[in-house]
């Protein structure tokens, strides 16, 4: 089967340091993997070239969508990586902080919610066309969020309802209507899944998702990371400190340092690398 | 629940509050122009019995802001010439006459403000404006309710030579009047040939430079060399200064104000040219020779003419002295001609009647300290005009012209 | 092509380049520091003016011979300047640290109307005559063709200045620690350097600048009034912008560029759109080179 | 006690500080000097007691801050009443019918001056989407207001234009301005968006007063209609309370509109755009097609502004659109709160009335602007009345 994320060669100098060094990473359907490394090691660079935030000097990021269509993401800006199916969440919380915790997920619905969202997310379309398409959606949505038209008034809802199922599947359907600067940190990390998860995305790339949780919530995470996997069949890719979390729900390990892949495998496979435990587990294995 | 409540009642006194608070203003607005009034019908009251209507006169203009050294002069004149005529005739044709102020800052926003209140108050005659942008702006609004307006100090032409504005009257000959003797003088008087013509882009400057460069254009006698707007309010003006000296021109003709003359002129003496510089106005001010110092020695400017040797010009002076303390400021005589002027027409027709008093204006001769006026056709007052003057020994003296 | 006229119009674009690189200068600096535009430089600057005028009054009326007054003056805008600057960033900026951007910038754009409306209600509106406090003649007069005395000095002052900023910036410990807060706030904390102190500190060189830069203006200009300080700062950020916001010899480089510019563009075009050339200038420079002419481009960090 | 110390030490330095602009004033021509002396002691005596209110709001806000951290923030009481539909629909009601009734009652004069709040009201409420709502600051909000009043006064003036005709003509304008304009300067961060906008605006308004075969140059256009009532023929009383409805019609217009924009997929898009840049990139959302939404619709209502003030005030000229329109506009957004409709409303009432029923103050006016803004900035940023965002219920 074809990996559906399949990221080769990637290399990215910022002026004359090298933050990534020739990576090869994939992801394959169905699949929960981890990035590792220490810190500074390039992997949220590495999540920052593949989403759109930068552009990589040079190397290939590509996806295979389960719909079966294939397409490179360099050079696209994060909004388009987005529509592509990508979803991501980062390292330190950046949601909405003066919007409730709908509206924070209703953002997430923002490129599946819009006036001729067919036609512009069509990748089959030429750009000019998904330009044109966007431009005149565009308009038509002013004029019909001005009229609130009967057809708005329901996408609306349907945005409304869709966000809500999203809430419930992360458990946070009672604090909807509340700012998401309110809720705790634990729920706002949550929070920024729910809002990745509602672009209907197949890979999801989440940045330190357990990082400041105490034991029980990580465990929490650990069951909902496995949820979504299974139940709404999006493939993960995150980055992650807590090694028990990681040994526990990955299949397999990429391990960075200094920009460069050491060592990938499966959770055994890495537990016992010399290069891994060389370069940065050490004594901490089992921590 | 208990604390729910009381943040509920706090914020129920918040908005009372709040409330009280727009009441108390739009109370405090009234009450205040109450008292003034009152002040003056308390005045008035002594004088003269209550027998027919008070006439209302209105002076609007600049009295808050950067320009109000334009606007208070004109009060001060109306403030004079009222108490005067009240004391010793009793008003004006029996009326006794009641003075109402209002502040446009010269922004014709606030002008059109000023104007539909004074309508609001039903007042006879208007003073003002000052700007010639805010006196455009209110003059529609004294047309459509037949109110005359007579203006000490707006000079715009279009004010009455467009015809759209016959309920309009001006002590203060237009800019192209001025233009046109800055001109004349250039070339007759002066006999130069090549002229520089700039302007501050400003409403007064500009236009008084437009009319500057016809009339030049249109003698054939001179060549306008140069023809720009200078950024107000420039810190610099070197390069202007520089591209002056390279066009050859033997003489600037500049319109605006002070500030920038003075600028102008000492980079031009400081870069040793001795290129002549005739201005207007705007510039005919001491503050440009205590500013520009020695540089400001020979710059000539056109100002209306010295009246000063006038006799009503010489009580003007005194009542000012008397009341006031001071020296009085721009444009106080063209204020006080006007109220003289319009006092005259009502007096002389008998009425406020907007036929009745624009006829009087345009046929009666009155004396003012301006000299014996009335107005043309267009509302332009005959017989007042413009002389050039130069600065000699730190004095604006006037040329025999 | 007229060698004369065109040295004349570089030499007055120098002349009011070296004004803008002076006042741009301490754009430049807070922009490094804490990234944000100063709207109230030029008012500090409008200031400095103003005090010079003042103790240049005082002075004269008590007798002071005339080159005691020249440096008392200078020297009293220099203090009360950087004083200005030191209170409007305590009071306008250091409690908002952490809001979001949009705040300190408002609050800036209040602060400058505030200053700007205290001294024409504190002073007056008109403009004041402000006499000359440096000898315009008995030096210098074989080349008063080009240069004035005075223009000479504005040159030759902002050049000093600005060459010893750059070995302060470079060599002291102040200096060092600026460059350090500028580069990552949080990791000189971290290191050990008092962040309050170094914003506080870039706040009084900086506006102590403007007020040499007040000075020298007012003295070649003649004149003053409570609103020198809105355009001048505008053209003044300009040319920090021009130049490449953060960097110094950007904003040295970027004043010279722009005081050409203007004086070009009136020389050869016309003085109507002076103003319309500066702001062309800079909304090209932001669009196709948003990091200036010697700035680096930045990566935002994620 | 060391609370007196520090409101001692800041009045000494207050009192230094200010010493040579307050105290002294003197006259470089006569050489003479005055000494205000009473001046330091005015401000001496005034900071020492602000500055312990300084200090305590200040804590009090830093305290307020943790709260909201530690999720134990209150709902602020405008929330509370606009929640409450006791309050909130007698309410909508009551300013309804003062708002209608104001040209039966009230005269001539203040009729004009509502007109002019229900202007503001106007532009406020266009720059609201634009600052308020999509965080972008624009300091040259003015420009688009000049393109509307313009274009009415130039077509009326030479083609006899209908108002409204040109009403919708102008609001399809100023949009297209917004976009030429934001197109290639949207992509830049907040704060060098600000200048461009400010340097934008003036050139503008220096083409105005430039171009006299254009925009016949600063003496302005005179003579502009006012909007015609289907011919019937009106006196200046009618023609200024039918002004007046006029305005008060489109005010609710936009009232509507920026309510249902801010809680529709657009508004919530500039809002997170505001919130977060890259989170909301990240989300999918086409930053410069946000932004550029916004800016024209900002300059949308800023242009139909403009024609309702040339029809209203009859004569237009360059120095009405300066920096400083900009900037009381701006005043009216931050103080009423950035992104509530009900903060803009009271913002514009209060920026315009104040200064109109208060005319002895006027010269005031600017630097109690100029402070408030650094006050509400530091204290209360979400300005008045803290804007609010929409509860929804869900359906099951």
């Amino acid at each position: 089967m074809k990996p559906i994320l399949d990221v080769k060669n990637l290399t990215m100098d910022f002026g004359g340091l090298r933050a990534l060094d020739s990576l090869d990473i994939d992801v394959r359907p169905g699949e929960i993997a981890a990035l590792i490394g220490p810190n500074g090691a390039g992997k949220t660079t590495f999540f920052n070239c593949v989403t759109g935030m930068y552009n990589p000097t040079q190397g290939d990021v590509l996806v295979n969508s389960p719909s079966g269509y294939s397409t490179r993401l360099n050079g696209l800006k994060p909004n388009k990586v987005t529509e592509r199916g990508l979803a991501r969440t980062f390292q330190n919380i950046r949601l909405f902080q003066n919007m409730t915790v709908l509206e924070n997920v209703m953002i997430g619905r923002h490129c599946h919610s819009g006036a001729g969202h067919e036609i512009i997310m069509d990748p089959d379309n030429s750009p000019v066309k998904r330009m044109a398409a966007s431009a005149f959606f565009g308009g038509m949505e002013i004029a019909a969020t001005l009229l609130k038209g009967k057809r708005f008034k329901e996408r609306e809802q349907e945005t409304v309802q869709y966000s809500y199922k999203v809430l419930e599947k992360v458990g946070l359907e009672k604090f909807a209507n509340n700012f998401a600067k309110n809720l705790p940190y634990g729920l706002q990390r949550r929070l920024e899944i729910a809002r990745a998860m509602a672009t209907e995305p197949f890979l999801l790339l989440l940045d330190e998702p357990a990082a400041g949780m105490n034991p029980q919530e990580t465990k929490e995470l650990d069951d909902l990371i496995q949820r979504i996997r299974d139940k709404e069949g999006i493939s993960i890719l995150l980055i992650e400190h807590d090694m028990r979390l990681v040994m526990s729900i990955s299949q397999r390990i990429f391990v960075m340092d200094y920009g460069k892949k050491i060592a990938q495998g499966t959770p055994g496979e890495i537990r016992t690398n010399d290069a891994v435990i060389k370069a940065y587990l050490g004594e901490d294995i089992d921590a | 629940m208990k604390t729910g409540s009381r943040r509920m009642v706090k914020g129920v006194a918040l908005i009372a509050i709040i409330c009280l608070a727009a009441f108390g203003m739009f109370g405090c607005g009234q009450g205040e122009e109450k008292v003034v009034e009152k002040e003056v019908i308390k005045e008035v009251v002594k004088e003269v019995p209550r027998a027919l209507e008070p006439l209302k006169l209105a002076v609007a203009g600049a009295h808050t802001g950067d320009l109000a050294s334009y606007g208070i002069p004109s009060v001060r004149a109306a403030e004079i010439l009222v108490e005067h005529v009240n004391a010793t005739q009793g008003g004006v044709g029996g009326r006794k006459v009641i003075l109402v102020t209002e502040d446009d800052a010269c922004k014709p926003e606030m002008a059109t403000n000023a104007a539909t209140k004074l309508v609001g108050e039903d007042v006879d005659l208007v003073v003002g404006h000052i700007c010639s942008g805010a006196t455009k702006a209110a003059l529609g609004i004294y047309k459509d309710s037949g109110i005359i307006a007579i203006s000490p100090s707006a000079t715009n032409p279009d004010l009455t030579q467009s015809g759209d504005y016959p309920n309009f009257f001006r002590t203060i000959a237009s800019d192209d009047a001025q233009a046109r003797l800055e001109v004349d003088f250039a070339l007759d008087t002066l006999g130069l040939t090549k002229i520089a013509v700039l302007h501050d882009k400003g409403d007064y400057g500009k236009g008084l430079a437009e009319f500057a460069k016809k009339f030049l254009e249109e003698s054939g006698k001179a060549e306008v060399v140069l023809y720009e707007g200078i950024t107000p309010g420039g810190m610099d003006y070197s390069a202007v200064v520089q591209k002056i000296n390279r066009s050859g021109a033997q003489a600037v003709i500049f319109g605006g104000y002070h500030p920038e003359a003075s600028k102008i002129v000492m980079q031009m003496r400081k870069k040793d040219m001795d290129t002549i510089f005739i201005s207007d106005d705007g510039v005919k001010d001491d503050t440009f020779i205590k500013v520009a110092g020695d540089y400001a020695e020979g710059v000539y400017a056109t100002g209306p003419k010295d009246t000063s040797k006038n006799p009503l010009a010489i009580e003007a002076d005194k009542l000012h002295k008397e009341k006031y303390g001071e020296d009085y400021g721009a444009f106080y005589l063209n204020a006080y001609s006007a109220v003289l002027a319009l006092f005259n027409a009502v007096d002389k027709s008998g009425s406020t009647d907007y036929e009745a008093v624009s006829n009087a204006l345009r046929n009666e001769y009155v004396a003012t300290p301006l000299g014996i006026i009335k107005f043309d056709d267009r509302g332009d007052a005959i017989g007042v005009g413009f002389s050039v003057y130069q600065v000699q020994n730190g004095k604006y003296v006037e040329l025999e012209g | 092509m007229d060698w004369g006229y065109f040295k004349e119009l570089l030499m007055g674009g120098v002349v009011k380049g070296s004004i803008y690189a002076l006042i741009a200068l301490g754009y430049t600096m807070v922009y490094g520091i804490i990234e944000l535009i100063n709207f109230a430089h030029g008012e500090i600057y409008m200031i400095g003016a103003f005090t010079a005028l003042i103790a240049a009054g005082v002075l004269t009326v008590a007798g002071f011979p005339a080159w005691s007054i020249l440096i008392l003056a200078s020297a009293a805008a220099v203090v009360w300047s950087a004083s200005y600057g030191y209170t409007v960033e305590k009071i306008a900026y250091r409690p908002l640290r952490g809001a979001p951007r949009l705040s300190p910038l408002i609050s800036a754009l209040g602060m400058s109307i505030f200053l700007q409306n205290y001294v024409l209600l504190a002073q007056t509106s008109n403009f004041m005559p402000f006499k000359n406090l440096f000898p315009e003649e008995g030096f210098l007069e074989n080349i008063s063709e080009v240069l004035s005395a005075t223009e000479v000095i504005i040159i030759f002052t902002s050049a000093v200045v600005m060459i010893l900023l750059s070995l302060f910036i470079k060599y002291s410990t102040t200096g060092k620690a600026m460059r350090a807060t500028a580069q990552d706030r949080n990791m000189a904390m971290l290191v050990g350097v008092n962040v309050d102190k170094v914003i506080s500190a870039t706040f009084i060189i900086g506006s102590s600048l403007a007020a040499v830069g007040a000075v020298l203006i007012a003295s070649n200009m003649g004149q003053i009034n409570f609103f020198i300080g809105f355009i001048v700062g505008l053209k003044a950020f300009t040319a920090a912008v021009l130049g490449g916001i953060g960097s110094i010899p950007g904003a040295m480089l970027g004043g010279l560029v722009l005081g050409c510019t203007e004086s070009f563009g009136t020389g050869y075009v016309s003085s109507d759109y002076e103003d319309v050339f500066a702001f062309t200038l800079l909304v090209l420079i932001l669009i196709f080179r948003p990091a200036g002419l010697l700035g680096k481009s930045d990566i935002q960090k994620v | 006690m060391g609370e007196i110390l520090k409101s001692l030490k800041a009045a000494i330095w207050f009192m230094f500080l200010t010493f040579p602009i307050m105290v002294i004033k003197v006259n470089p021509i006569e050489d003479t000097v005055v000494w205000r002396w009473m001046n330091m002691a005015y401000i001496g005596v005034g900071v020492f007691f602000l500055s312990f209110l300084w200090r305590f709001m200040l804590a009090r806000r830093n305290q307020g801050k943790k709260a909201e951290e530690s999720g134990k923030a209150r709902m602020p009481i405008g929330q509370r009443i606009a929640e409450e539909p006791k309050i909130k629909y007698p309410a909508i009601a009551l300013v309804g019918a003062f708002a209608l009734t104001i040209p039966f009652w009230a005269d001539m004069y203040n009729t004009n001056i509502m007109t002019n709040v229900l202007i503001y009201v106007m532009l406020g409420l266009g720059l609201n989407i634009v600052v308020g709502l999509a965080g972008l600051l624009d300091l040259g909000y003015v420009a688009f207001y000049a393109v509307g009043a313009y274009s009415y006064a130039l077509l009326n003036h030479h083609f006899g234009a209908n108002f409204w005709v040109v009403l919708p003509m102008a609001g399809f304008l100023g949009a297209a301005f917004g976009v030429a304009l934001g197109f290639p300067v949207l992509r830049l961060r907040g704060d060098y968006l600000a200048i461009v906008t400010l340097g934008f605006g003036e050139i503008i308004r220096l083409v105005l007063e430039n171009w006299n075969e254009f925009s016949m140059g600063p003496s302005g256009i005179a003579n502009i209609d006012r909007p015609p009532f289907f011919g019937i023929k009106m006196d200046l009383f009618q023609k200024t309370d039918f002004m007046y409805y006029v305005v008060l019609a489109l005010a609710i217009l936009t009232i509507i509109a920026v309510t249902r924009l801010k809680n529709s997929r657009i508004g919530r898009a500039w809002i997170a755009l505001r919130e977060d840049e890259i989170a909301c990139q990240a989300m999918g959302v086409d930053r410069t097609k946000t932004k550029l939404m916004a800016f024209a619709l900002g300059a949308t209502w800023a242009s139909m502004a403009g024609v309702v003030f040339a029809a209203k005030s009859t004569f237009i000229n360059p120095p009405s659109f300066s920096f400083w329109e900009s900037v009381l506009i701006l005043v009216i957004v931050v103080m009423g709160g950035m992104g509530s409709v009900v903060g803009v409303i009271l913002g514009a009432s209060i920026i315009v009335l104040l200064p109109e029923y208060f005319r002895e103050f006027s010269e005031y006016r600017m630097i109690l602007f100029g402070g408030a803004m650094v006050l509400m900035m530091v204290f209360r940023p979400t300005g008045i009345v803290t804007a609010m965002r929409q509860k929804y219920t869900i359906h099951k």
